[in-house]
């Protein structure tokens, strides 16, 4: 519909990403220096290790807002807390499952292993998630809980009329 | 001086809870002796206009179970949030949104049509639905509407305290009833249960070795259990890790692993993410391939992360149907 | 999301700090906007801009509002916390408050400087800031854990660096463990003959180090030894090293070759490492004369005794002081060390990758290193320069830039091969006289005394040619390009292709990772640059520390360096160790995690969660235990606690969930 | 596997042989080569020079019969012979890809002709598709008349493996060397097996052609060689054809028989001689003396 289509194309993408402080921030700080120009709808959080990474931490972005999520851990075997990565990786492709079976298109969320010296797979990463998600449109998780209520009035089916009552 | 008086009232549940306050058998008695029940479908002939008669805050404590999916159940807890002082959000389905809070895998009109047309048991020739009003000769006729997301109590209306459980335990719902006629409050928000997990009162606890590295998960019909053995030990997907204790744990007592009817603990946002976040963690693999290969066992993870959260969850119900709705 | 109750300091009073860094910052974020925005956002009582936070007067700024009791919270917002987060912890320390009631928001690195206009960085250094407020309010005050550092230090590798840093260290009193993958310590220094501008014999100035490494009473050398675990932290590494036997025992051999001469090999058969392959030796051996530690080496491969147990073993008849030992076995020792450092070196880029140049296909063409060796008196030429027919040269060309400067091998430049081929160019000028042509693409001669040396070269009519070598060949055109080699170069000075027969060609390989870079990064935990030398932590204010506190870099494996620099380098090094040696303790970061114990219900979850086994279990309380010492806060235990009963300082599920509503749901 | 395969204007006149011995030795290695049916010039040369987006044009509707003629195969093969084409048809390809404003042209006038492509092409060399898809085993297994005494000089000129070089080095090719190596014969050490032919020039300037063909027929002679293997209709054409009007303008009597390395291979199979074009040689191709000339050049040291 031409409406969405409008709204796709005054879209900006709000993407939070979690990188580790030892490969994936460091890059991006190298990015910085390096004077890499990419796309503005990354916001990074930083935490000591990918292995940090609690799910929940994910839902509530998505929740909070934000219509992706990013992920970024050191190299498999790189990691600096020797294990971490392969922690966030199971907790990952477990998540991924599960919010595929939510009906969240998998391309929301992203993990990656981005060295300290990728400051360039940085750009790259960002660039490629935040076209990605443009084209996937807002996820409308909002309004949160407290407006759920409207969020509940239906459209009538045909084979039903609302009665009074029914309008709050 | 006139005793207080409670209510009780259900929503989207499935009566256990009812059975439940029966269930306290003779303490039942005291707590007659204590309370005035002035209004309680399920036991007694009650009517909403009895509750519309009452003033404000009349009564002391309102007992709400079940989830709320219809305007009518809408309309039901809102009036008796302005007739009580306190609410207690009665077992799982109030609390997270329980078993029928799944139904948020769908949308109404999907529900409509599995439960009145594709259902093998159903013969409904000209696809009538439920509808709100219907004209008959003698009239009008009106049902409540049916919402698309089912949610728990505390999203529609104010809730004072939390009694989890599928139904609630026993034991717990006598406490629960003794604080609040003790008049010492907890703060508001408390959920009347030991904020710690399960595996504490859990009598296999011992069982539970520190070096778990699950390969595969099994289902209970699937092998042989052994009744002293750790459930996660035996490669079953038991979530007492993750949920409340105050149930004696009494499904693993029979050999069947914890679904998490308490739901988590005080800590934690997400019962769903955090239990996957925990199940995960004890995964013996480093393969990306193999990993994946590993969590294929898990049929159905919302089914078993989210059983008794999915309308509490952070995500509170499937996401493309909310969409497909074109709000 | 979550609860903001009242923490220890009383109510949030977060002040906001916005730097500008010059313009690094404001010309890409309208610092007024943000400022202005800033002032809207929870608990924030006082928003500032200046020029540069992290200077005096803008440290003063903070230090003043706390002292005044108008806060208690800091949010900067200026460059990464990599590079500030210390200064500012300290200020928040001067100011009399907490230090980590402070949080940083990075919009220099992640936004100014990657952010194409004004309005989009304005945007989203709004949003960090706001993540960096709703977090601060939620800090808990911490201390700095102390441990106590172990005064030993480890070096790896004893090339020219590994050796200045031992002796630095040993001077200074440290005691220091030089480990040494080869049978002798020197590097590729040794194998130099005169080191350039001043020409002066590389021997005559490494040996006496070498000797003093011996001789120093603090420093234990172990050579044909490998580093092959490290655990630990900085201050307490505890570090496995093998030493592979030699088969010759070190305390009795006296190095009088007695072995060699004796051994039933009558001709020397192996390959000579140490010249690099220009001549053989046999399967016992002293690598050079003055080898150190002087001790003959028996290689497992070659020796017949070892291979299948039946020789007559001459060489154990003729050693008086009985230092053969054929049932010497690998011996590990495992040490305690506070500081590493690595000074592992380089390798030299192998020709054969460029076809071209017909190295291993025709005679008579080198690598620079081989021609080391050659014109090294000592080396198996003893000094003279001749072609395989015995003959010497009378035209030698001299390619600069093998293997550096080159899109399809290293794009980076050498640095020293200029300079050695200059160096060359006159060893060889001065021992044949034949006509030099040096192939350049730039002549680079920075340094002391390098350019001067430049000029002389010039003034010994040593030709030099601009232009990069297409090939090598031997299709001769003309009669008298018969049997030689033929460079093809464009000169671009000339503009004109030339082809110029010579009779010895020398490649100037360039430097390169050791091959098993990879490995050694792994095991000390370090990371790397994308061409493969070590990543040092900063390439301009942290030039020998790394990543990994701790662990410092020294000489070329940090990049390609002359001898001066590996040196200073290896002084810088050798004096990082120090300082951090002789403070005594470190401060680790308090980022460790705990548990609350009245939530804990025993579930093991988070017990083999931990790298670091710094978690254990207590049966009695029933709970986990976190070792504060042991843990290095990567906060895995905490995503893993199914009762969120685990938490991180610092990184606790509360904080985060704060700072991630503020990331997304304020701008 | 299966190919379809493109010969290109030469393969039907000056380089018949070439086709010839290609298809022999193909249908003897049982590899099914399909003809593009109604294929046109690949455009190379003059049109590439005067008007690339012709040249282009060209290349797009072979591609685009190519599709046609082998619908729903996800990738198609296109053998091309010839140097000039598959360099040709490669560069079309790649531009094709790489600058949609050229693709809508080219689209635009395909459409015309109502035809359509949409890029499920590969280009592939002979020598590709022997090395990397037949593999030297096979081939040396067919193998019945080892080439004893054969010293071949593999000639590679630019074309085949410049500027793409996809399937060998750009400055070192050795695809051609291992297949003839497995035929049983001995590949001289030959360093410029890369070198210009001449190309054209040899039609339009004369005198530096005909030096540049000389200079590699010569050294070749020089290294001990008696056949040259080619790759390319052009080159064979250049080294082979003026081998008299070298005579005459360098005094030196080379004489050399020049060959396509399909005809070596075809030998080496024992294909009768017709069905590999080789009576069509100028220098006739016979069975070399067991002697060895004696080699001039380097050899590697130990």
């Amino acid at each position: 519909m031409s409406n969405d289509e409008a709204i796709k194309a005054q879209f900006e993408p709000k993407i939070v990403a979690f990188f580790c402080n030892w490969c994936t921030y460091t890059a991006a700080d190298l990015a910085g220096t390096a004077r890499m120009v990419y796309a503005p709808n990354v916001r990074v959080v930083r935490i000591m290790c990918s292995g940090r990474l609690d799910p929940q931490f994910v839902l509530a972005a998505l929740r909070e807002g934000a219509d992706g999520v990013l992920i970024g851990g050191c190299h498999p075997g790189d990691c600096h807390y020797q294990e971490g990565n392969y922690k966030a990786l199971r907790r990952f492709t477990l998540l991924k499952s599960l919010l595929k079976s939510m009906g969240i298109e998998q391309e929301r969320v992203r993990l990656e292993w981005i060295a300290a010296s990728e400051g360039d797979k940085v750009q790259r990463v960002i660039n490629e998630m935040t076209e990605t998600v443009r084209q996937l449109g807002p996820l409308r998780l909002e309004p949160t809980i407290y407006n759920l209520i409207e969020d509940s009035l239906l459209k009538i089916p045909e084979t039903a009329t609302l009665a009074k009552g029914d309008e709050l | 001086m006139s005793k207080p008086k409670v209510g009780f009232y259900w929503c989207a549940s499935c009566g256990g809870c009812e059975e439940a306050i029966i269930d306290l058998a003779e303490d039942i008695l005291p707590v007659i002796e204590a309370v005035d029940i002035v209004f309680w479908p399920v036991a007694l002939d009650f009517k909403r206009a009895d509750v519309e008669a009452m003033p404000d805050g009349d009564l002391a404590v309102g007992f709400i179970n079940g989830a709320i999916r219809t305007s009518e159940q809408h309309e039901m807890v809102e009036l008796l949030r302005s007739k009580s002082q306190l609410i207690i959000a009665f077992g799982s389905c109030a609390h997270l949104g329980g078993i029928p809070g799944l139904a948020n895998m769908f949308n109404r009109q999907e529900m409509f049509d599995e439960v009145y047309i594709k259902s093998p048991s159903v013969n409904n020739v000209e696809k009538v639905l439920p509808s709100e009003k219907i004209d008959i000769p003698e009239g009008k006729l009106t049902l409540p509407s049916m919402w698309d997301t089912v949610k728990t109590l505390d999203q529609v209306i104010e809730v004072d305290y939390y009694l989890p459980g599928c139904p609630p335990p026993v034991n717990l719902i006598k406490d629960a009833l003794k604080t609040i006629l003790s008049g010492e409050l907890p703060p508001n928000g408390t959920v009347l249960a030991p904020d710690v997990a399960l595996c504490e009162e859990c009598s296999r606890r011992d069982s539970k070795p520190e070096d778990l590295a699950l390969r595969e998960f099994k289902r209970p019909h699937e092998i042989i259990i052994d009744p002293q053995q750790c459930l996660l030990a035996q490669g079953l997907l038991c979530l007492g890790p993750v949920t409340r204790k105050g149930c004696g744990a009494a499904c693993i007592n029979v050999n069947m692993p914890c679904t998490g009817c308490m739901g988590p603990t005080g800590r934690v946002t997400d019962y769903g993410a955090k239990a996957l976040s925990a199940i995960a963690s004890s995964v013996d693999s480093k393969d990306e391939k193999e990993i994946a290969e590993i969590f294929n066992h898990i049929v159905d993870p919302v089914g078993t992360f989210y059983r008794y959260s999915l309308p509490a969850s952070l995500l509170h119900r499937h996401y493309q149907q909310a969409k497909s709705r074109g709000k | 999301m979550s609860t903001t109750e009242i923490r220890s300091n009383g109510t949030p009073k977060v002040g906001v700090y916005v730097c500008h860094c010059g313009i690094n910052i404001s010309s890409k974020v309208e610092i007024s906007k943000t400022v202005e925005f800033a002032k809207t956002l929870p608990y924030v009582t006082i928003v500032r801009d200046y020029k540069f936070m992290c200077s005096d007067p803008g440290q003063e700024l903070i230090q003043q509002d706390i002292g005044e009791g108008k806060v208690n919270r800091v949010v900067v917002a200026s460059c990464s916390p990599l590079m500030h987060e210390p200064t500012f912890r300290n200020v928040m320390a001067k100011g009399g408050e907490n230090p980590f009631f402070f949080q940083m928001a990075n919009i220099r690195e992640h936004v100014s400087w990657v952010t194409r206009n004004k309005e989009e960085g304005t945007k989203k250094a709004k949003s960090l800031i706001a993540a960096a407020v709703c977090r601060v309010a939620l800090h808990q005050p911490l201390e700095r854990k102390r441990v106590s550092i172990h005064p030993d230090v480890l070096i790896v590798g004893s090339g020219i660096a590994g050796i200045h840093a031992a002796l630095t260290l040993a001077d200074s009193g440290k005691k220091v463990y030089l480990v040494e993958r080869e049978p002798t310590i020197g590097g590729h220094m040794a194998k130099f003959d005169k080191t350039f501008p001043t020409l002066d014999c590389a021997a005559c100035i490494l040996t006496p180090k070498m000797s003093a490494v011996l001789a120093h009473p603090n420093i234990i050398l172990w050579t044909y030894s490998e580093v092959i675990g490290v655990d630990g932290f900085v201050g307490n590494f505890k570090v496995k090293v093998k030493r592979k036997p030699r088969y010759v025992n070190e305390e009795l051999c006296v190095g009088c070759s007695e072995c060699i001469e004796a051994c039933v090999y009558k001709k020397a058969r192996v390959e000579d490492e140490f010249n690099v392959g220009l001549s053989k030796r046999k399967p016992i051996y002293i690598p050079f004369p003055q080898a150190t530690p002087l001790v003959a080496v028996i290689d497992e491969a070659s020796c017949l005794e070892l291979k299948r147990r039946k020789c007559k073993k001459s060489c154990v008849d003729v050693c008086e002081p009985n230092a053969i030992d054929f049932d010497q076995t690998e011996e590990i020792k495992e040490i305690d060390v506070g500081a590493i450092i690595l000074a592992t070196g380089f390798k030299t880029f192998d020709a054969r990758r460029i076809f071209r140049y017909g190295y291993g296909k025709y005679n008579n063409i080198y690598t620079s290193l081989e021609v080391e060796r050659m014109v090294n008196a000592a080396g198996p030429t003893s000094g003279e320069v001749i072609l395989k027919s015995g003959q010497a040269p009378k035209m030698v060309a001299i390619i600069h830039c093998v293997g550096s400067r080159d899109n399809n091998t290293n794009r980076y430049c050498s640095r020293v091969c200029c300079m050695y081929s200059l160096k060359i160019a006159h060893l060889i000028k001065e021992r044949t006289g034949a006509e030099i042509y040096n192939f350049y693409i730039d002549m680079r001669t920075p340094g002391k005394g390098y350019e001067e040396f430049y000029d002389k070269l010039l003034k010994e009519d040593v030709h030099f040619i601009r232009g990069r070598v297409a090939e090598i060949t031997d299709w001769a055109m003309t009669p008298e390009e018969e049997g030689k080699l033929i460079i093809r170069a464009e000169d671009t000075l000339v503009g004109a292709v030339r082809r110029i027969p010579v009779d010895m060609v020398v490649l100037s390989v360039g430097l390169e990772p050791q091959a098993d870079t990879e490995e050694v990064r792994r095991l000390f935990n370090i990371s790397c640059s994308d061409d493969g030398w070590f990543l040092e932590r900063h390439p301009k204010l942290a030039p020998v520390s790394t990543f990994t506190d701790g662990v410092f870099l020294a000489g070329a494996c940090q990049g390609p360096k002359d001898i001066p620099d590996s040196v200073a380098q290896a002084g810088a090094a050798a004096a990082e160790a120090m300082a951090l040696i002789d403070r005594g303790y470190v401060e680790l970061d308090p980022n460790t995690a705990y548990v609350q114990e009245d939530f804990c219900s025993g579930c093991k979850t988070c017990v083999n969660i931990c790298p670091f086994n710094a978690i254990s279990f207590d049966g009695d309380k029933n709970v986990a235990v976190v070792n504060g010492a042991l843990c290095k806060g990567c906060g895995t235990c905490v995503a893993a606690c199914p009762s969120g009963s685990l938490q991180q300082n610092l990184f606790t599920d509360e904080q985060i969930l704060n700072e991630i509503k503020g990331v997304v749901s304020y701008v | 596997m299966s190919y379809l395969y493109y010969p290109g204007c030469s393969a039907k006149s000056t380089g018949k042989a070439y086709e010839e011995s290609l298809l022999a030795v193909f249908s003897a290695l049982q590899i099914p080569t399909i003809e593009i049916e109604d294929w046109n010039c690949c455009g190379a040369t003059a049109y590439m020079s005067i008007s690339e987006l012709k040249a282009f044009a060209l290349c797009a509707r072979n591609f685009a019969l190519a599709e046609r003629q082998s619908k729903g195969t996800t990738m198609i093969d296109l053998i091309v012979p010839c140097a000039a084409c598959y360099l040709g048809l490669k560069k079309a390809l790649l531009y094709l890809r790489e600058y949609p404003e050229i693709r809508t042209k080219v689209d635009e006038s395909l459409h015309s002709a109502g035809l359509k492509y949409t890029g499920h092409i590969r280009i592939r060399h002979p020598l590709d598709i022997l090395v990397n898809d037949v593999g030297l085993k096979k081939i040396a297994s067919l193998v019945t008349h080892p080439l004893d005494g054969f010293r071949v000089a593999c000639y590679y000129g630019c074309q085949v493996i410049r500027p793409y070089a996809d399937f060998d080095d750009q400055h070192e090719p050795s695809t051609m060397d291992k297949i003839v190596e497995s035929l049983g014969a001995e590949v001289i050490d030959w360093p410029i097996k890369t070198r210009c032919c001449g190309g054209s020039l040899t039609g339009t300037v004369q005198e530096y052609g005909l030096r540049l063909s000389y200079n590699l027929l010569k050294e070749a002679k020089k290294r001990g060689c008696n056949v040259i293997a080619t790759s390319c209709s052009l080159c064979q054409f250049n080294l082979e054809c003026y081998q008299r009007q070298m005579k005459r303008r360098f005094k030196d009597k080379v004489n050399v028989p020049v060959a396509f390395f399909t005809q070596l291979m075809g030998m080496a199979f024992g294909i009768p001689s017709r069905q590999l074009g080789l009576h069509r040689l100028l220098v006739p191709l016979q069975q070399p003396s067991k002697t060895k000339a004696d080699v001039g050049g380097h050899h590697v040291y130990n």
